[in-house]
């Protein structure tokens, strides 16, 4: 897929009553873009907003955010990196996705380890696929990675797939030497 | 005795045995694995030989003609002579076993305390190994195995001893001929539970088989050993171990060539009786082996010391006071049993208790 | 002052390494143990060596295809991975699935519960000892039930059977006795496994205790799954966020009350039961007859853009996918949240100050697939 | 229990000093390379060594024909896998040892450690992060040594082969005997694999060391 033909989704307002208005309510100086998701409500906050937001999500007994279900990186392209968590309130039973969108050539963003501690295999992960450097996480090696492999992100769009035919053949002809450098 | 030679006869009756014990390694290796099989509702090997009886010899085959591989860090010599100093006691344990009333290698009057004394040594060839291959789960299993065996020694001497001062002799033939139609397992249950225990320590079966846990430490002393030497050190040495143990136990427990009848037909119906009485034994041996998982380290360490051993001093109190008052045979029945009874209750309630087994995070002094 | 420091003697900690190869690993997982004698100091976890990269591949594949790599990424609970999939398609994709397809995801989704669980009574068994046996108890069932999926799927493991939509095509006419002549057989394999371990003194002394974890502690660390419902907290996504049908059955959810391995086993061995009841309610109400797919179905499906993250109780925890669409008929980005990858977060947490044999009992009470830790 | 209490109230405190808060420094940081020779070396094949059979060397020639019988017969009676599960693929391995299908009908029995083991049964993908181990395993078992490769993935990358972290197939750093179709090969298809490498051993008795 060109990144012509690549469409954003139409931003839906959340309805009225929903965690955004919640969250409006605990931080009202903090900008949130709101959006309805399929499931959730999509909150997108600016990067040096995250931090305090995430904060507030866990502690706010209003929100009570204290689980941390899921936290991705997405690719962009142009458009930059988009690191985005998924909560859930066992008290509350209410869920939020909460996005940041990080510009492609200084992708940093500070660690949520110290707010929910698992955060951090899913930051390394994070990090180690996007490139994306979590400031102040305790320990930013690769994890699914060699450790010695740190300048190439699978799972950005620029590194692509091999076809199978000519991978094959190309590494069929190769000695064994030579291998590292035939996948750069 | 052959020729009126000392020496000769030694060395044939001492070749008749090894080759027994070959006979018997290779025939248990073959019956273990298809008995367990059917526990587990597997056939077991069939494609060697008919029923796969030749499963053993193609096993030995194999092994025999398998690289022989020393890790270069290992200490050599060590290394190398672990094996022979784990199966040497094992096989001398044999030595001194009466299999009918007038032939063994040699009937000792302390038989009993040789054979428990000689068996404990195979210890050192499991520490020679763990040591020797340079492998940190061989240095486990091989303290492991040192923790074990010789703490296991103790309650089963103990439960021994108790069993001599009811038959009175140390000679093994005279224990049996004491035993006559009532074999000591009844007289002694107690003693015979602490013996069973001991002995599944002593040939690392389940639940005891710590020092060679596969799934922790993977076979533990031996796990760097291979082709000849690794069968020596680990089939050989254990099936060895547990034929003499129990042959032994079917001596002393189980009435020897007795049964409760009362009929002797010759010496090859003492042999019968004998074999048919081990094999009880093996059984049962493997049957748990199949079914039960394992212990740790602390938990075995404390059924030792906390359970089997004062139990094993309780033994000899009551067995001493009945004896010394010459209180009537079935007292003996009474009182052991009832400590059974009561060992069955505490191991019982040691698994209700919850005992904070964690210790600090900080770090663990001594 | 200790002993050993009085007559001048030295004690040393040693690392010892489990894995890559190890038979209590499940698989390629690694751990270096800093051990203190017998005592474990120190954990630290290697992954990574199962990454293959399903995650990255799937978006180079159209919605359809990439059924298999799920199958794949969570090889011991395919239907249940398979079903967390097909919903967020479905749910971005807006998809009405038919009755009768729904019946058979739930039937298929709660059985292959169970045959991971059967897969998870035997692993851990053999992890506290039990020479084989109760491993040949648990596959021995868990068989029975695989000829039900081949059946059904015609694939013992990777069925690729679940569709956006709807499933690929209708179960056999003997479905429903099939169904519950295993329900019969699974209710006599589940009281087999539970006289062989639940009592067995030994199996208790290993796990009572071993690896425990409060509830706090364990949302902190985002677990989910048996794990979580061991240490008591009544949590189950079937019951709070019912997704698919659900909502129509009547089951308990087990929970433990402290958190450790014993309570992982028993809590695993509950839930089978349950997985039965579900199952038999199941078939009662599922329809004889119907469509299976809807029935404007495009040959070619395309989503429109959007994100949904779906997620679903599986045998391990909550299963998630994040799904991202920029319109196309391939995922912009799709993103597992494997819930053995979040559990064994906690492993240090749990292990530390243990002996080494525990290490390995409360690596077996998590349940882990190297498949989907790896992705 | 205590020390969960005291775990438990020592992380707050640690979490208020914890560095997350501290202003966003400058640049990131610079990752180091990743290292090309680290990779070539993963990625290097396995020196095979023929192995040296003694009873070759004392036997006279007469006696080598039978022993070679003998032995061969014993070897493909007597295969000791190493319990070396990977991926998907170990599941349906250990299925084919389970009451089932159950290998020790052929006398196969899984052993843990590889120098116990005579055939390796690569049950699974093979990712370059893994390949080291998976040669230094190999290298540890003693000769005579077979390698099953098991399923499509262990055997070209199968649907994995165009990710950059997977192996080609296993056959890229160790020598195969056999290779087993499937993705992944049902129980019946492994005890197949296995079959044909007892006829391969029967077969090759003479060049075996």
């Amino acid at each position: 897929m060109s990144p012509e033909e690549q469409q954003e989704a139409p931003i839906v307002p959340p309805p009225p009553g929903s965690v955004a208005d919640l969250f409006a309510a605990v931080l009202p100086d903090v900008k949130f873009q709101a959006a309805q998701g399929a499931l959730d409500v999509i909150l997108t906050v600016d990067r040096e907003d995250l931090r305090r937001v995430l904060r507030a999500a866990k502690d706010d007994p209003r929100l009570d955010f204290k689980y941390l279900r899921c936290l991705s990186g997405v690719d962009h392209m142009e458009a930059g990196v988009e690191v985005v968590y998924h909560l859930y309130s066992y008290t509350h039973k209410h869920n939020v996705t909460i996005k940041a969108r990080l510009p492609q050539d200084d992708p940093r963003l500070p660690s949520a380890t110290s707010i929910w501690r698992g955060a951090d295999w899913h930051e390394r992960e994070a990090a180690e696929m996007f490139g994306i450097f979590f400031e102040g996480h305790p320990n930013l090696v690769p994890l699914l990675l060699p450790e010695d492999m740190t300048d190439h992100h699978p799972l950005r769009k620029d590194s692509p797939l091999a076809e199978i035919e000519e991978w094959q053949a190309e590494r069929a002809g190769l000695a064994a030497g030579e291998a590292g450098e035939a996948e750069e | 005795m052959i020729g009126g030679n000392v020496w000769l006869d030694a060395f044939v009756r001492l070749l008749a045995v090894l080759g027994l014990a070959i006979l018997v390694v290779l025939i248990l290796t073959y019956v273990e694995r298809k008995f367990v099989g059917r526990i587990q509702m597997r056939l077991g090997p069939m494609r060697t030989g008919p029923y796969g009886i030749l499963q053993s010899i193609a096993d030995t085959v194999k092994l025999v003609v398998k690289e022989d591989l020393r890790p270069a860090s290992a200490d050599r010599w060590v290394y190398e002579l672990a094996p022979i100093a784990a199966f040497v006691p094992a096989f001398a344990v044999l030595v001194a076993l009466p299999f009918t009333d007038s032939w063994g290698v040699r009937v000792l009057n302390l038989g009993l305390f040789y054979v428990v004394a000689v068996s404990a040594l195979s210890v050192l060839g499991y520490i020679m190994a763990g040591w020797a291959s340079d492998n940190k789960y061989a240095l486990l299993g091989a303290m492991r195995s040192a923790a074990q065996l010789i703490s296991y020694e103790i309650p089963v001497v103990l439960a021994l001893l108790a069993l001599a001062m009811v038959a009175g002799s140390l000679d093994l033939v005279k224990i049996v001929e004491a035993q006559g139609r009532v074999p000591f397992i009844v007289w002694q249950p107690l003693g015979f539970f602490i013996f069973l225990a001991g002995m599944l320590a002593e040939t690392s079966r389940r639940p005891f088989d710590v020092p060679s846990a596969e799934s922790e430490i993977v076979g533990g002393p031996w796990i760097e050993y291979s082709g000849i030497r690794w069968s020596i050190l680990f089939a050989f040495t254990e099936y060895t171990t547990m034929f003499g143990l129990s042959v032994f136990g079917a001596l002393i427990f189980l009435g020897g060539w007795n049964w409760p009848l009362g009929l002797d037909l010759g010496w090859w119906w003492q042999l019968l009786l004998i074999f048919v009485k081990a094999t009880l034994l093996i059984m049962t041996t493997l049957w748990m082996s199949a079914t039960f998982p394992r212990l740790r380290i602390d938990q075995l360490m404390g059924f030792c010391w906390k359970i089997l051993l004062p139990m094993a001093f309780l033994q000899i109190f009551f067995n001493g006071l009945i004896l010394v008052y010459k209180w009537p045979d079935w007292t003996l029945l009474l009182t052991s049993g009832a400590a059974l009874v009561f060992t069955a209750f505490l191991i019982y309630d040691a698994t209700r208790v919850r005992a904070p087994v964690r210790a600090p995070a900080g770090g663990v002094t001594s | 002052m200790t002993v050993e420091q009085e007559q001048g003697l030295e004690t040393l900690e040693i690392n010892v390494n489990m894995g890559p190869q190890h038979p209590a690993t499940h698989g390629v997982f690694r751990m270096v143990l800093t051990v203190d004698g017998e005592r474990v100091v120190d954990l630290v976890p290697h992954i990574g060596y199962l990454h293959r990269g399903a995650e990255k591949l799937s978006e180079n594949l159209d919605y359809r295809q990439a059924i298999g790599l799920q199958d794949r990424t969570e090889y011991l609970a395919a239907f249940n991975a398979e079903l967390c999939y097909v919903m967020a398609v479905e749910k971005l994709a807006g998809l009405e699935v038919p009755e009768r397809a729904q019946y058979i995801r739930v039937i298929l989704a709660e059985l292959n519960r169970i045959t991971s669980h059967y897969m998870f009574m035997g692993a851990f068994a053999t992890d506290i000892g039990v020479f084989g046996t109760a491993f040949t108890y648990g596959f021995r069932e868990r068989e029975y039930i695989q000829d039900l999926f081949e059946e059904v799927s015609g694939d013992r493991m990777m069925y690729a059977y679940f569709r956006p939509g709807g499933v690929a095509w209708d179960a056999p006419d003997n479905f429903k006795e099939r169904v519950r002549w295993v329900c019969r057989q699974t209710r006599v394999g589940i009281s087999d496994i539970d006289g062989l371990l639940t009592t067995n003194e030994v199996f208790v002394a290993r796990t009572r205790g071993i690896g425990a974890i409060s509830s706090q502690k364990a949302i902190d660390y985002g677990l989910s799954g048996p794990v979580l419902r061991a240490c008591g907290l009544k949590v189950d996504l079937r019951r709070e966020e019912p997704y698919s049908i659900y909502d129509r059955f009547d089951f308990d959810i087990p929970t433990g009350e402290r958190g450790d391995s014993f309570d992982r086993y028993w809590v695993r061995l509950e839930e089978m039961r349950q997985s039965v009841r579900i199952v038999e309610q199941a078939v009662e109400q599922m329809p004889d007859s119907g469509p299976i797919l809807p029935e404007k179905l495009p040959r070619r499906l395309r989503c429109p853009p959007g994100e949904v993250y779906m997620r679903a109780e599986n045998p391990r925890g909550e299963y998630g996918i994040y799904l991202v669409s920029k319109g196309g008929d391939k995922p912009y980005r799709l993103k597992v949240r494997s819930p053995s990858y979040c559990n064994l977060m906690a492993l240090k947490e749990m292990t530390v100050g243990h002996y080494v044999a525990d290490a390995v009992v409360v690596l077996g009470s998590i349940d882990i697939v190297l498949g989907e830790v790896d992705r | 229990m205590e020390v969960e209490k005291a775990a438990a109230t020592a992380t707050p405190e640690a979490e208020a000093k914890a560095p997350a808060e501290v202003a966003v420094e400058a640049a990131p940081q610079v990752m180091p390379k990743r290292g090309v020779e680290i990779e070539a070396e993963r990625l290097r094949p396995v020196q095979v060594e023929p192995g040296k059979a003694l009873y070759r060397q004392v036997l006279p020639g007469v006696l080598q024909v039978p022993a070679d019988l003998v032995i061969a017969a014993a070897r493909k009676s007597s295969l000791w896998p190493m319990t070396f599960g990977l991926a998907c693929c170990a599941i349906e391995m250990m299925a084919t040892y389970m009451s089932h299908h159950d290998l020790d009908r052929f006398g196969i029995v899984p052993w843990a450690s590889p120098r116990q083991a005579d055939v390796m049964i690569v049950a699974g993908t093979v990712t370059k992060k893994m390949a080291p181990a998976v040669k230094l395993l190999y290298e540890q078992m003693p000769n005579p040594k077979w390698v099953i490769s098991m399923g499509a993935c262990a055997t070209n990358g199968g649907p994995y082969t165009r990710y950059d972290r997977v192996l080609q197939g296993v056959d890229k750093i160790i020598p195969v005997d056999v290779y087993v179709p499937g993705c992944p090969p049902r129980p019946e298809a492994l005890m197949d694999g296995l079959i044909a490498l007892q006829n391969k051993i029967m077969e090759e008795r003479k060049k075996i060391g």
